[in-house]
């Protein structure tokens, strides 16, 4: 963990109000995983925000060769990227941030996805907003140097429509981790609510398809991340069929490194957790989420 | 006690040093209670050893869970807080946190909390307990330079505030806590009040070393699409930037009616806050939610004061109050 | 007195309407007193008459220069002024403003200090005495839809605020004005105290039609080049976007504690604020410091209510307070 | 007086810390007249600032011809032209806008300086901050289509060194208004504190040693416009000499129309004047200067 200030180096549409953030990593600084987060302090926000608090975005990918685009060399330089919404005069003020200016951050955050087990296959399930983890564990799992079984997983993706499934607009870039992105989101199995493309239906829904259409002998281990009601009842899916499930979570931060108890949820067993620093990935059963819901 | 707190700040040719009761801290800024953990949190982050004190988090008799979540929104050029004084309880801070304090340099004030008079005492007496029990060698530090305590935490349903708005009750609790320690007692107030002079007044008359001024002040968001507060318990403690010009204004007011120092606390981000409330006549300052907007802010701020007295040469930090006009 | 204030703006099928008393405003958006003088100046920018009520500028007995400068200073997301009351006194208020004032199509209040509680009596009767020897025709309006009593005042010696931190004062000065006009008497209450509930519930004892809360927060920034207060009074009152949580914390303590309606005001500069004012009870809100920043903001702030009535399907203003969960 | 979003046209620098700053004029607001002011709000603050209050700048030149450089043809348009001193976060804020964007300006605001009487030889004092006012003054009295008796004018600007004398630098753009601002310029008294160029000294000593040696029969008129002390030194000259006199004041401001009572100065007469309403320019005895220094 470091606070330091990074060169932004891609900061581009990718969907309506969805934006790709790269910035430069710092060399001697380990690597994040999929799972952890960061915080970042825009430099310019709109007049009359008054806004004062580090926002917290996930990881999306990391690049530790450090590849801009597509037709550029290797600059040896390691990236770390990102994917967010502009929500609110935080993520606005962060859109604005032109590539080449300088951004404070605190890196890398929290925990991250525990790896599958040999006997486990990983089912990734993201929704709206949690694609940023869920593809940064995708192509983790999909690394080449690691044991075979690890590559044996289902990236479930939902959106609320077509129309918002993010990347594949014209807009987006071509650097190679949104090459990545798109090959992940090709093999991936896509709901819609309204079934303008996929299954028709919440991606709780198309799990219980895949699940009862599955031919693979392992036991399913749920990797999820995405509004809290998609969370709860994944948890209740996972819960029934008895298999093994983490969940990244949000909650509002302060300091993000643990220190004011800020962003903490109800848990399963009476007290709190703190997303930022007991988290923000939870075995799913630790997390009382019909509390957090309230 | 009495011990001189070594930082790792050169004191170079000024005089930053300020004395609360007994104790003698190396600079004015702290970090305030509840917004930096027992210190641990942060280590990676910051070189809390070249700071003044660090306020802990509040210790209570019983663990506590805290409030329900959510605890925090955003706010104009603010935070409102309900944490609820979680914290793990005067054992298990004494087992699990202090072995690390007693390894700072800078000053480490404990924040203490309670329901009621005898809870407060409790905790004093328990830490006073252990740390004859340990005791000290030469040269070692106890990891308690002293005792702030919060009578104005509006964020619990009882204790915290509701003593903090009542002078007789003030001054009986400081007159109780007072019997329980020889270290610096440091009443921390709330601005909740018609007249925080006449509270002061009262911690002063009990016995106690130092006045913090001031701890959040009451304030509520509502969410206007789920149509609730927007943190679980509804109003909370408002921090930050937006309350810095109340901090002021109380500290101006308190430094005037109280001869014990003033430390002021309240929406301190840049060394020209620090610096406006040491003019109003704090002896030494704390930054809570600035350093959740960036964390190296306090030493950012001890630098400026160190540039501002050397260009209007002020050789000691102590003297600043006497500067405003 | 009881007449209809009509704006300009068509209710379409939702119900803005909102009641003080025996006087029904055309919709919850003021703007707030000493932040629209009374009324002439924003008149090139501002169609005022589609707003619901204009809150005037102070009005004392005798004409007041006011404080001595400087009067402002800009704080984080706030402002403080020390402005003092400036006002031609009551005599030139009702030679030179009034006759404008009448023609406003939105309703008036004429803001009301003093020194004591002599001097608020002798503004209300000279206004009042005034009002029935010039008569009003038929469709005529007065000019004095009702008064707003400023008991919280923090920048003048006497009066103003430290009435305002007073049960027995308050409810005295209410009874004694109460007894002086028919009009709507509107308490405007100070956050400078530490149960702002009883100051209230004391109002309304009184007599009050209506609570608005808040006026200013006490205030003080200090320069740091000057090495003095950064206005010529030392401390002053606090208000902007900064304040928003204290008011709206107050606004959800007052609206509870009494039955009359509370004007919510303070720091609201958004219709997502107004919305959260009325949200917490209030039933009309002011605007004040909004206005410097944008003058447009309370049409805006009006325009924005209206849309989230519609998308939460609420018909009548007077019922958001009900919503709140 | 109207609000209004203003195309932003010129946001240049034009000294160290000093910017030309130009916007597009709506074409039915009446022209702006030396001495009046108008408010902005820039779109962008800096994180944390908090700024909330418009902020004042003087009109310090205003071509209804609307030519933005030398080389184009005038769009008809009428351009208002502003110099502004970078000090604070407003103004570093309104730094960033760039050329294209829109502003929220209210203008034009505050009364104006008073023409010189036929018997009157116009002496226009600036100083630091104060040199936009002075030099539209200037302008507006060179205008060919006034009767002659107004040419007649002397300019005295003072600096604390030479390097602080604006629009000369190589960044200087190359707008009509700039090389008439350096017409003015170059035919200007300059007065310097270190004597680095022009008279050593401040303007109210260059004035004693012009007037002692002004061959002019005319009666003098002072307008000034500079930083407080300047204007008070500037008044006890005028008090002495026994001459017309004129100053354009600062304070701070809330509304900037004269609602708040924010932005008083001392009157010599016990009370108080609005700068921005009642002035800013005022005829120099009103006001109490050496009260208004405390
Ligand atoms: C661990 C973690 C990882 C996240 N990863 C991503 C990501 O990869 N991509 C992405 O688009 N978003 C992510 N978010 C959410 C993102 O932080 C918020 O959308 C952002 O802070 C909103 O700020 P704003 O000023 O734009 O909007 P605001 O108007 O401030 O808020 C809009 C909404 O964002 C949420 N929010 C506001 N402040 C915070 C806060 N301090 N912490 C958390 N949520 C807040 C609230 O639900 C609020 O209603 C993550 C949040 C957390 C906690
Ligand atoms: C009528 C008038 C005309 C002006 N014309 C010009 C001009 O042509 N060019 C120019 O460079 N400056 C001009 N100023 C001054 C300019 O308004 C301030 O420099 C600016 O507001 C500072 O804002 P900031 O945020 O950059 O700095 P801040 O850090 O806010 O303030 C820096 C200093 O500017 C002054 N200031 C701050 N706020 C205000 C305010 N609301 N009103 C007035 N002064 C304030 C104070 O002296 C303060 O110490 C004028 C001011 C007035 C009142
Ligand atoms: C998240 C949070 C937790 C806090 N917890 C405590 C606490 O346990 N005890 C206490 O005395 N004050 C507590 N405070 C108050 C701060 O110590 C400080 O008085 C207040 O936040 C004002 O300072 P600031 O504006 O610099 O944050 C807390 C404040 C925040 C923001
Ligand atoms: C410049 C200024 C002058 C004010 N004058 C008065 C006044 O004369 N009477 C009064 O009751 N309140 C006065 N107020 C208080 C406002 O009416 C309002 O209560 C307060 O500013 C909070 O609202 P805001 O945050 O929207 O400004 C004044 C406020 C300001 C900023
Ligand atoms: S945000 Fe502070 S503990 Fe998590
Ligand atoms: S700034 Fe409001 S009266 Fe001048």
């Amino acid at each position: 963990m470091r606070q330091f200030n990074a060169p932004v180096l891609i900061n581009k549409a990718i969907a309506p109000n969805w934006m790709h953030f790269a910035f430069e990593w710092p060399s001697d600084l380990p690597a994040p995983h999929a799972g952890q987060f960061f915080t970042v302090l825009p430099a310019m926000v709109e007049f009359g925000a008054g806004t004062i608090l580090r926002r917290p975005l996930a990881f999306a990918g990391f690049d530790p060769t450090g590849q801009e685009d597509s037709a550029s060399a290797s600059t040896g330089k390691a990236i770390a990227h990102s994917i967010y919404q502009v929500r609110g005069p935080g993520t606005r003020a962060l859109a604005q941030q032109v590539p080449g200016s300088l951004i404070d951050v605190i890196a890398p955050l929290g925990n991250s996805f525990p790896w599958p087990l040999p006997k486990e296959k990983a089912i990734i399930v993201g929704g709206g907003i949690g694609i940023g983890p869920v593809l940064f564990m995708a192509a983790s799992l999909s690394q080449e140097n690691l044991p075979a079984f690890v590559h044996e997983f289902q990236l479930v993706l939902g959106f609320r429509n077509a129309s918002l499934i993010p990347l594949r607009a014209e807009s987006a870039d071509d650097s190679p981790m949104t090459l990545l992105w798109n090959q992940l989101l090709a093999k991936a199995f896509l709901a819609t609510d309204d079934g303008s493309e996929g299954f028709r239906g919440t991606v709780v829904e198309a799990l219980s398809l895949l699940k009862s259409s599955d031919g693979s002998s392992k036991d399913w281990h749920l990797y999820g991340c995405g509004p809290r009601p998609m969370l709860a009842s994944l948890t209740t899916f996972a819960k029934t069929q008895q298999i093994a499930a983490h969940c990244s979570a949000e909650q509002w931060m302060a300091c993000g490194v643990g220190a004011c108890h800020g962003c903490v949820l109800p848990t399963t067993s009476g007290g709190f957790l703190r997303v930022c620093a007991d988290g923000p990935v939870f075995d799913a059963n630790q997390i009382d989420w019909e509390a957090s819901l309230q | 006690m009495n011990e001189q707190v070594h930082s790792d700040i050169p004191s170079i040719d000024l005089d930053l040093s300020v004395r609360i009761g007994e104790l003698i801290m190396p600079n004015p800024v702290g970090v305030a209670s509840g917004c930096f953990g027992y210190g641990e949190e942060y280590d990676e982050l910051v070189h809390i050893d070249a700071l003044g004190a660090l306020y802990t988090k509040a210790v209570t008799l019983e663990p506590r869970q805290g409030n329900p979540a959510p605890r925090l929104v955003e706010t104009p050029m603010g935070l409102i807080n309900s944490i609820g004084l979680a914290n793990p309880g005067v054992e298990r801070f004494l087992q699990e946190k202090l072995p690390l304090l007693r390894r700072r340099r800078c000053a480490v004030i404990i924040n203490v909390a309670g329901s009621t008079e005898d809870e407060y005492a409790a905790v004093l007496e328990r830490i006073e307990g252990h740390l004859s029990a340990i005791g000290t060698q030469q040269e070692e530090r106890s990891g308690v330079d002293g005792y702030e305590i919060n009578v104005s935490c509006p964020n619990v349903h009882r204790g915290g505030m509701s003593f903090g708005i009542d002078p007789v009750l003030i001054e009986r609790l400081t007159r109780s806590l007072r019997g329980r320690t020889a270290r610096p007692l440091i009443l921390k107030l709330s601005p909740n009040v018609t007249d925080i002079a006449d509270i002061a007044r009262a911690a002063e008359a009990g016995g106690a070393d130092a006045i913090s001024c001031v701890n959040t002040v009451v304030g509520m968001v509502i969410d206007t699409e789920k149509l609730r507060p927007a943190i679980a318990r509804g109003s909370g403690g408002l921090s930050g930037p937006a309350i810095r010009p109340i901090g002021v204004a109380a500290t101006y007011k308190v430094s005037r009616a109280v001869q014990i120092p003033v430390i002021g606390v309240g929406g301190i981000a840049r060394a020209d806050d620090a610096i406006q409330y040491l003019l109003a006549g704090a002896q030494a300052i704390q930054i809570g939610t600035a350093i959740f907007t960036n964390p190296r802010t306090p030493h950012e701020v001890l630098d400026g004061i160190v540039g501002w007295m050397r260009r209007h040469a002020v050789k000691c930090v102590r003297d600043i109050g006497l500067m405003l006009q």
